[in-house]
Formats: structure tokens, sequence, C-alpha cells
């Protein structure tokens, strides 16, 4: 394999990809703390017309820290009955599906650890890994209430599987290919109308797609108009109700990298992704370092709306929950999907 | 096959044995769940037992008593400002509330009346603690269907009645202020002009709750059609106060049987619903709070001067007799019956709570529905334990 | 399910949207965000509540009122008032009178731990020796602790609000503590 | 017999004799409905109507008041012990027994006389139900019934009133008086395990048996009048150190 140049550095592929791996959980680990401390702690207090933490750390910043730390010095206990091997492995399937995820997103004109050719197949693909993870930490820890947690989890996500699924096909159609860079590369240099100042972001022509990979990420995160199987008042805390110290904490973290991952997804498919519009005359050099701020931005605006919502909004029944997967959000993008081939073939 | 030693066989078999029972307790026809006691739907401690067949509830019964105090044991053995301090503990959400009908029953077997100054000032705080009472309702609402935020508006706004209660009484949640023959003491300087805005903020807060809930698809969607009661069936298992009204029977003991209170002399109106079901009650109930915080601005303006006791001997004791006084509590109907033989302490205190009656439905109103509409439903009857377990 | 129309949500998360720029632009989103002066909480340890004069935090005794008449002891409904007191001569009020037996107090403490701040004791004794005080940052390591015997229920007596003036309208008597 | 629409009760407190129509017309639909069984009846007049029945009549009378009297609201039903309590309030001060003596105690044991509209047994259950019409027709009944003493059993309510079913299990738990019909009677309150029925006036209110009373310490008497020995031996206020 010829080596190639990074930092202006002789590097062996398995070097670079190391490299790359470790600044991207790095860089993934930033991201998702920023975001809790953002959003979970200060965004959703004001909206409660509360100051969150202000103890530790100026303004409460260390908070997230001093949560770390106390999950960690805490014990971590498995039910008696619980199945011990899968009962441990279960956490590791979930936040392994995460990280994955973060393998394909494009941060930069190069940085992302593997360019693959079906960038969106693959996340599409390695996000429906986590229903397992929640399955067997339902089945494993022996408990009704986790049990309940985990069957509803199944159902939920499985079924949201599908509109997530559709949605993007839109995209795809747009673009004209699977890899992620190429997309961000169409909706830079595209133009609406002949006027290529802001470049053609696919929510606008997308919007239908759009709303509705939002409401997916919305279930597939279980957050709350979704958040059947972590239901705090009647489920207690669905399929983690079982877990404590570093298990809860690694279900915590996956909780909310899962959210930073498709909000990356998200703005990568339908706000252009790392890339500013071609029209504005950036050559790759700034992209390199602009290309990270620009895409960590839109993460964080999105993962924005999803707090948003899931503070505000009370949640579904089970049955409306599928009532309105299958009835409508899965109609709605197969007719966005045709309209989509329709306007490509006659534009 | 190397030599099985007997340890892995048995082992083995653990494991088997391990395994089938997991299996055999899943593919039984049904599950029963223990929703309780420590649980955060339940306002306090109550179990509730529902046999599951899936998500659906085949029965479910609810087991209250963890939090029984024999209320009506002790109170036989204290005198009658004692137990003043001791029933305001049954509902503690509305303390004031519980204080005034024992009061009204001691004055009615005496044969004293309160002065008027002290009937409004009594009114007002029975209002005000139905205010803080179901302000805290229509936030728990919410979060007992998953909307977290609405809870924390309720709480910020109730400070301002717990103030305000505080101010005058000393108390927030158990204000310990009522007297038979009048009330402890007068209403601070400044007082009234602040009850006003307190006022004022509680509307507000009403009006925010309606927009958050009322037209929201999700809240309706979860709510309309649940846990629907017939009036005659409420009829027959007592229940009273809102969840009664909600069933379409147009009923309020401040109006149908004012006993000691100044409410025929103030205008409001009675809310009713004919649907029965959880969005009823919840929207009866945030129509009350909008009527009780007109009337305590309609106490506040017409409140008259003069006395606030009445001439009582120092050392109470009350004539031989019975009687029974009831009266609208945030709840619902709660009425105490004395029996006095004449000494310090009565004889015997039958406590009516309206909770008791409105979680006796459950076994009824519970079969056949999902495990999240327990959860509605019994958010939506809105009990309090002090009030079932006594 | 009725298809979601948009306004029922959204106008939700417009409520939630504007607590939170209220919360933080409590004056005017032009002026720089002070989140802590938007928020209606209280940073307890750094900022302090002022509690409302009649709140009932602790009992205050003024020891030279007590008669040791025992009727707090009595009334309390918990059985916390514990008392102890001996008779003795007092000077006489008239010099070349007779010297008066007077009772002197022992003991007067108040079990806080079984104490339900029902205020019976401080409404029943006839000597105004007992006061309510707003005082509530009292909470002790061990329980034994919350017994206040009676130079402790004294020192309460410096934090005993005035009795405060009554609404228009009312005709009762504004009582004086005996400082 | 027509459902006789009567007016809300005013309460005119004319001094002689009050009359109170609306009561009065109750309680002649109750007696012409229930013929003899009805035992015993009282009119708090503008207040109250307390109405008594034989027991068999007991579960006939839930029936009257529903069907006939359109008394469709189950307010509460619970029972009541004549005998007068042992035990008092376990508050006496030294000074009261000395100076009313043991003789305090022996009346105790008094006649055991049951409140409004008499009885003869010790237990008597009583319940109250509401009639609820248009906004302003709205009153209330309390009926009542003694509990034969040897098989301290009364027809159920629950067949009538589907509500009364927890409240005769309180009823059964706490007085020990079994509903003959009802479909199960249980604690509702008490563990399972729990012997005795606490809301019975023999029952002993342990909390405060085991405390001696705070409020039961006398004054001192002179320390330095008698000799010093006796003035202290003979202190009786030994205030106990909680």
């Amino acid at each position: 394999m010829t080596p190639t140049l990074m930092f202006g550095l002789e590097l062996a592929y398995w070097q670079e990809t190391i490299i790359k791996v470790l600044l991207g959980l790095v860089a993934l680990l930033l991201l998702t703390g920023g975001v809790v401390y953002l959003y979970l702690f200060k965004f959703v207090s004001f909206m409660q017309s509360r100051l969150g933490p202000m103890e530790a750390g100026p303004y409460g910043s260390l908070q997230l820290l001093a949560e770390v730390g106390k999950w960690l010095q805490k014990e971590d206990i498995a039910t008696e009955k619980a199945d011990r091997f899968v009962f441990r492995l279960a956490p590791a399937i979930v936040l392994a599906s995460t990280f994955v995820l973060f393998a394909v997103i494009p941060a930069g004109p190069t940085a992302v650890v593997s360019d693959l050719g079906t960038g969106i197949y693959f996340v599409l693909a390695m996000s429906s890994l986590s229903v397992l993870g929640i399955l067997m930490a339902g089945w494993a820890s022996a408990n009704k209430y986790a049990l309940l947690g985990a069957l509803r989890a199944a159902g939920q996500l499985i079924a949201y599987e599908l509109p997530l699924v559709l949605a993007v096909v839109g995209v795809v159609i747009a673009a004209g290919s699977l890899n992620l860079q190429d997309i961000v590369a169409a909706q830079a240099s595209g133009e609406i109308f002949g006027w290529d100042g802001i470049g053609n972001p696919f929510i606008l022509t997308q919007i239908v797609g759009f709303t509705i990979f939002m409401i997916a990420v919305q279930a597939e995160l279980t957050q709350s108009p979704f958040d059947m199987p972590i239901a705090e008042s009647e489920l207690v805390a669905g399929y983690q109700v079982e877990y404590s110290g570093i298990r809860f904490l690694i279900y915590f973290i996956a909780e909310f990298a899962t959210a930073v991952a498709f909000a990356a997804i998200a703005s990568t498919l339908f706000l252009g992704g790392w890339a500013l519009p071609t029209a504005w005359g950036l050559g790759d050099g700034v992209m390199h370092v602009v290309g990270p701020i620009v895409i960590s931005a839109k993460a964080v605006l999105l993962v924005g709306v999803v707090f948003w919502v899931r503070f505000t909004l009370p949640r579904f029944r089970e049955d409306q929950l599928q009532t309105l997967a299958w009835k409508f959000l899965i109609p709605i993008s197969l007719a966005n999907i045709v309209a989509t081939g329709v306007l490509k073939v006659v534009f | 096959m190397t030599a099985v030693t007997d340890r892995q066989k048995l082992q083995y078999i653990a494991a088997k044995a391990a395994d089938s029972r997991v299996n055999v307790e899943l593919e039984t026809e049904g599950m029963t769940l223990n929703i309780g006691p420590q649980h955060p739907a339940t306002h306090g401690t109550l179990r509730i037992v529902a046999r599951l067949d899936g998500e659906q509830v085949v029965s479910a019964e609810p087991i209250a008593g963890y939090m029984h105090r024999g209320k009506e044991k002790l109170c036989e053995v204290r005198t009658y400002p004692q137990i003043n301090t001791l029933i305001n503990r049954i509902d503690w959400l509305g303390s004031f509330a519980n204080e005034v009908p024992f009061i009204l029953a001691a004055e009615q077997l005496m044969g004293i009346e309160a002065p008027p100054r002290a009937q409004w000032i009594r009114t007002m705080f029975f209002e005000m603690s139905r205010i803080s009472n179901l302000i805290l309702f229509l936030g728990d609402m919410g979060v007992q269907l998953g909307a977290v935020t609405p809870a924390f508006y309720a709480f910020r706004d109730r400070e301002f009645v717990l103030n305000q209660i505080e101010r005058v009484t000393g108390g927030r949640f158990h204000p310990n202020f009522d007297r038979i023959g009048g009330l402890k003491d007068d209403l601070p300087k400044g007082w009234i002009v602040d009850t006003k805005a307190v006022m004022e903020r509680v509307r507000d807060f009403c009006d925010e709750i309606e927009e958050l809930f009322m037209n929201a698809e999700i809240f309706s969607a979860r709510t309309r059609g649940i846990g629907v009661i017939p009036a005659d069936v409420a009829m027959q298992y007592g229940l009273s106060g809102a969840n009664a009204r909600a069933s379409g029977i147009d009923w309020d003991l401040r109006r149908d049987a004012p006993s000691g209170l100044v409410h025929p002399e103030l205008d409001w109106k009675v809310w009713t619903h004919p649907d029965g079901d959880s969005f009823a009650r919840f929207w009866v109930r945030l129509q009350e709070v909008r009527e009780a915080s007109k009337m305590v601005d309609q106490i506040c303006d017409g409140l008259p001067s003069g006395p606030i006791m009445a001439k009582v001997p120092r050392i109470i004791k009350v004539p031989a007799g019975e009687a029974w006084v009831s009266t609208e509590n945030p709840l619902g109907e709660m009425g105490y019956y004395i029996v006095s033989k004449g000494d310090l302490t009565p004889f015997r205190l039958k406590i009516r709570s309206a909770s008791f009656n409105n979680v006796s439905i459950t076994p009824w109103l519970l079969r056949g529905v999902y495990v999240p509409d327990i959860i509605t439903i019994l958010a939506s009857l809105y009990f309090i334990l002090g009030d079932i377990d006594r | 399910m009725a298809k979601p129309q948009v306004p029922g949500i959204v106008k939700g998360l417009g409520i939630t949207l504007k607590t939170a720029v209220e919360t933080m632009f409590p004056d005017g989103p032009l002026k720089p965000p002070a989140p802590s002066k938007g928020a209606a909480t209280v940073q307890y340890p750094h900022e302090k509540e002022e509690p409302a004069p009649r709140a009932r935090g602790v009992i205050a005794l003024k020891e030279d009122n007590c008669t040791a008449c025992m009727l707090c002891a009595r009334e309390c409904p918990d059985w916390c008032i514990y008392i102890e007191a001996h008779k003795t001569l007092a000077p006489p009020r008239r010099e070349g009178g007779k010297p008066r037996s007077v009772n002197a107090l022992d003991r007067f403490d108040i079990d806080f731990s079984l104490c339900m701040y029902c205020g019976i004791c401080v409404e029943v004794c006839p000597f105004e020796a007992l006061f309510w005080s707003p005082e509530f940052e009292y909470s002790e390591v061990k329980i034994q602790d919350l017994l206040h015997d009676k130079s402790r229920l004294d020192q309460w007596m410096h934090t005993v609000p005035d009795f405060e003036p009554l609404e228009a309208g009312s005709e009762v008597k504004v009582k004086k503590v005996p400082r | 017999m027509a459902d006789d629409t009567t007016t809300a009760p005013e309460a005119t407190e004319e001094e002689p004799v009050e009359t109170d129509e609306a009561r009065e017309q109750l309680l002649a639909s109750f007696t012409e409905a229930l013929g003899d069984s009805l035992v015993d009846s009282h009119i708090l007049p503008g207040k109250d109507l307390w109405v008594r029945v034989s027991t068999e009549a007991w579960g006939e009378a839930a029936e009257v008041a529903r069907d006939r009297l359109r008394a469709r609201y189950f307010c509460f039903l619970s029972a009541i012990d004549w005998m007068p309590s042992p035990f008092g309030r376990s508050m006496d001060s030294e000074v009261d027994r000395i100076v009313s003596g043991d003789a305090a105690q022996a009346a105790e044991a008094a006649a055991m006389e049951q409140g409004v509209a008499g009885g003869e047994t010790r237990f008597q259950v009583f319940a109250r139900v509401a009639h609820v019409g248009e906004p302003g027709n709205f009153w209330g009944v309390t009926l009542k019934a003694d509990v034969p003493e040897d098989t301290l059993a009364v027809p159920t309510w629950t067949k009538v009133y589907a509500g009364a079913d927890w409240h005769e299990r309180e009823a059964w738990e706490m007085f020990g008086i079994s509903f003959t019909g009802h479909p199960g009677l249980r604690h509702i309150y008490l563990p399972g395990d729990f012997e005795g029925n606490p809301l019975r006036k023999d029952f002993p209110l342990l909390s405060r048996m085991v405390k001696p009373w705070p409020g039961i310490v006398d004054v001192e008497q002179f320390p330095d009048e008698g000799d010093d020995a006796e003035g202290e031996g003979s202190a009786d206020s030994e205030g106990d150190a909680s």
C-alpha cells in the first residue's frame, strides 16, 4: 500500500487509520460532552426557568466530569437471576454501533476515517445494530420492567428503521451517489434556479425527507415523543433498570453519542455537511480546518432541536407510535421518493 | 467427550433450569406486574398488582395501607386543637381545606358561628389551598404522560401561592390556622395587594398550561377516551369533586350544600364536562383553578372588617351529639362525622376522604387498558396517598 | 390517531422556547444574558431567601417570663416538651413585705426531632414566654442534638421578629415581643 | 311512590319548633317504604337526617334509598363502638389522680348509651347516601343499624352500591364486623397477619403506653423547707430524660 502523506509524515495505512480513529474518538467524546453540558444541563434548565448545575466548576462546566466520576466509583451489580454474560455484553454492543457510525461521517475534504463508496448504506445498517444491544439488556436482566422496556424498544426501533431509510433514499436520488463525500459535494456545488449563493442543501428540496428523518431520529434515540422504552413514569428506566456503575455510564454515553452521530449524519445529508458552498471560493487548505467546525456547529444545532422536542412533548402510547410510523411516515416517504425521482428526471 | 465431572453436570442442569425458569415465566398466559409501592406514578406509596397479558391489563387491583397512620384512633385521644394539627396532614397538598369541615362540624355541635370576616378569610384560604393543590396536578399530569417541563412551571408558580399562605399562617403546607369560632390571627399589612398579583400569575400559568396541552395532538391522543367513567357508575362508587363533574354530574357542595363558607355570596361557575374521560378530568380541574383565582380576587375586594374570633371558652368541651359536615375539597367531597360525649376529646371521628372512593373505582376502570394507560388514568383521578390511607 | 397538525405541537414548543429566552435574557434580548436573574431558583448556600416574619421556624423561650405552669407540656400533642422546676423564695416586691415563693426553672427542653411545629404551646402559654422565630438553619448531624435546652431556646429570642402591623379592617390588637 | 322532588331544605331558623318540611317528607317516605323496620329517626332541622333501621332491613334500606328515593350517591359506610374506652387518654397528671382519687377510674365503666337515634348493641354500623339532583337539589341521609352481639354480622351493601366494597372491608378489619354476602373480606390497610381490631375501644393505643407523659411532672416542693433528705427523697416528679 503506498504510504499516504498526513501532516507531512510518511505513514503506513494502519498507522494512519489508528491516528484517524483516535482523532475521531476524541472529537466524538468532546462533542458529546459539550452537547450534554450545553443542552442536558443548561438549555433544558433555562427552558424550565432554572439554572442547572452551578456548583461543579465555573457555571457548572465540570458537572459531566463529576457525573462520570460518580458512575465510575459506583458498584456495577447484576441481579442474581440475570444471565451474566449477555447482561455484561449488551452495553458494549450499543456503544459499538454508535462509534462505528463515526467511521464514515466526513468532517473535511480528507478528514474521514474510511471514505466508503456506499457510505450512507453502511450508516443505516450499523444504526440498526443497537436494537440487538437493547434486546439483550432487557432480556438478560431478568426484570419485568426491563423486559417490557426492551420489547417496546424492539418494536419501536424496527418500526422507525423504515422511515429513516426511505427518507434517505430521496437524498441519494438527488445527489446521485451513496458516498457521503459526493453527497456533500453535490450540495456544495449545486445551485437553486441558477443562483449558487448558498449551494443547494437538500433540506430545501427534501423538506419532507428532512422532517421524516428527524422524526425517525427522535424515535431511534428513544427521545420523548417516542420514549416508550425508557418511560420514566411507567417503566422507571426501561431496559437500563438493572444497570449501575460503569455499564450505566456506557449507556449514557451511547445515548448522547448516538444523538450526536445522527445529528452529524442529518447535517451531512440535508445541511451540506462540512462543506461551505464552493461559490464562496474557499480552497481545500482552508476547509481542512474549517470543515470540522462547520459540521460540529450544524450537528450541535440539530441536537438542540432533538432536546427541545424531547423536553416539551408528552410521549406517545405504544400503538399510536406504531400507527404513526406505519400509516403516516412510510407512505409519505414513499411518495417523497417518487416525487424526487420524477423531478430528477424532469429537471 | 471428556469425562464430564459431576460439578459440570450440575452447572449444566442449573443453567438449563435457569433458562427454563425464565422462559416458563414468560410463556405463562399472563405476567403479574407490581407497580409500586415505590413508583413514580403513584403519588406516594400505593401498590397496584396488575395481571398483564402482554401490554394489556387483565385485572388490576390497588393495594393501599402502606401509609396508614390510624388517624381515627389517634383522634380519639386528642383534644380538638390537637386534632386540628393531625387532620391537616391527611391531604397534605390542600391542607387548610382539611381543617375547614372538621372545624365547621365542631362549631355546629357547639352552636357557635364564626364572625363574617373570619368566614370570608376562611373561604379565601379554602380556595387558595385548592389552587396550590390543583396547580400541582396540572403540572404532574404532564410528567405522568412524559412531558417533564410543565411540572417545573407548576412548582415555580405554586411557590408564590405558598409564600402568601406562609406570610399569614406561618406554615406553607400545614397552616394549622383554623380555630373553633374563627381564625388564629389576622392578615398582615399589604398582604391583599400581593395576593391579587399572585392570582394574576396563577391565571397566566393556566393559560400557559392550556396552550401546552389543550390542542397538542399527543396529549389529546393519550387522554381522550381513556378511562371513561359513566355518571351512574361514578355515583355508585362515590366519586366526588372534579372526577364526578367530568362525568357530567352537575354537583358542587359549595353551591348545593353551603355549610359555613361564603361561596354563595361570590359569583362563580361550576364547570362540568360530558365525556368522563381523562381529558375531561384534566379540563375541569383547569377551569376550577381559574374559578378559584377569580373567587380569591372577589374576596380580596369584598373582605368585611370586624373581629377574627368569636367568644369561645379557653378549654373547649364539645356538647354531646353527632354532626356531619362535608365540603368541596380540592380532591372531592371531604367530610367529618364527629360523635361527641361532651368531654375534651371526640368519642368517635369518622373521616370521609375523597381519594378513598376515587381510587376504589380503579379495579372496575383498569380492565383491558394498556400499561401506559394505567398511569394516565391514575394521574387523571388525582388521589393523594394520605387521603386514601388516613 | 389524528394526523399531527402543526399548530398544537409547535405552540407547545413555542412556550418552552419562550421560557428559555425569558430565563436567559430577563431584561430584553438586547441586554447581555443574565440567567441568574431570570431563573426562578435561588442558589441556596450563596444567596439566602428571607423567610416570612411569621414563619414557624423554631420556638424561642423568654426564660424569665416562664412560671413553669406546665400548660405547654400538657397541651403538646407530641409530648416533646420536658420541664423541671422547683420553688424558691424571691425577694418581696415592696421592701419589708413577705418573700414570695416563685417557681424557678431547672430544665426546659423542646425535642425538635418530635415536634411537629403546630404552635399549640406558643398559643396556650398564658405568660407570653414562647414565641415563633423564622430561623430554620439548625439541622444537626446527631438526632439527640435536636433536643434544645433552655439556654439555646433563650438564644433564639434574639431572632424573633416584631409582630407585623395588621391589614386594614382587622380589630386584632398587635402584641409586642418582650425584648 | 313517585319520586318526591323535595326542595332544598332552606335553613329557616325560627325559634320555637323548627319544622323542616323537606326532611319531614323524606322521613315520611322512608317510614312508608320501610314500614316497621324503621326503628328510630332524628331530624336536626335544616342540617341533617338520621334514620335507624333493624339489622335485617339493612340491605333492604339500601335498595329503598337508592331506587325509591333516588339517593344514588354512595358517601361512606363505617361503624361505631359505643363501649367507653377503659384506657382514657393516659394523660392523667399526678395532681388529677390525687384530687379525684381512683373514683375517676371507676367512672370509666359507666353505662354505654348510644348517640343520636338510640340503639341497644355495642357496635353500630352507619352509612351515608345522598341524592344528587339538578343544581340546588341535594340532600343526604345517615342510615344506622345495630350489629347483633353474637353474630357480629350485617348484610352487605355491595350488591346495591358497588363502592361499599372497600368501606366494608375497612369496617371488617377495624371493628371485626363481618358483612354477609361480601365478595372478599380481606385486609385493606393492615398487614395480612395483623390480629385484633384497632378501632375497637378496648384495643390499646400502644404509642401512648410506652412513653411516660412529660406533662405529668409537677413543681417540686420547697427543697429547703423540710429536712433535705425528705425534700430530695419525696420529689416524685422524676422528669424523664428521654
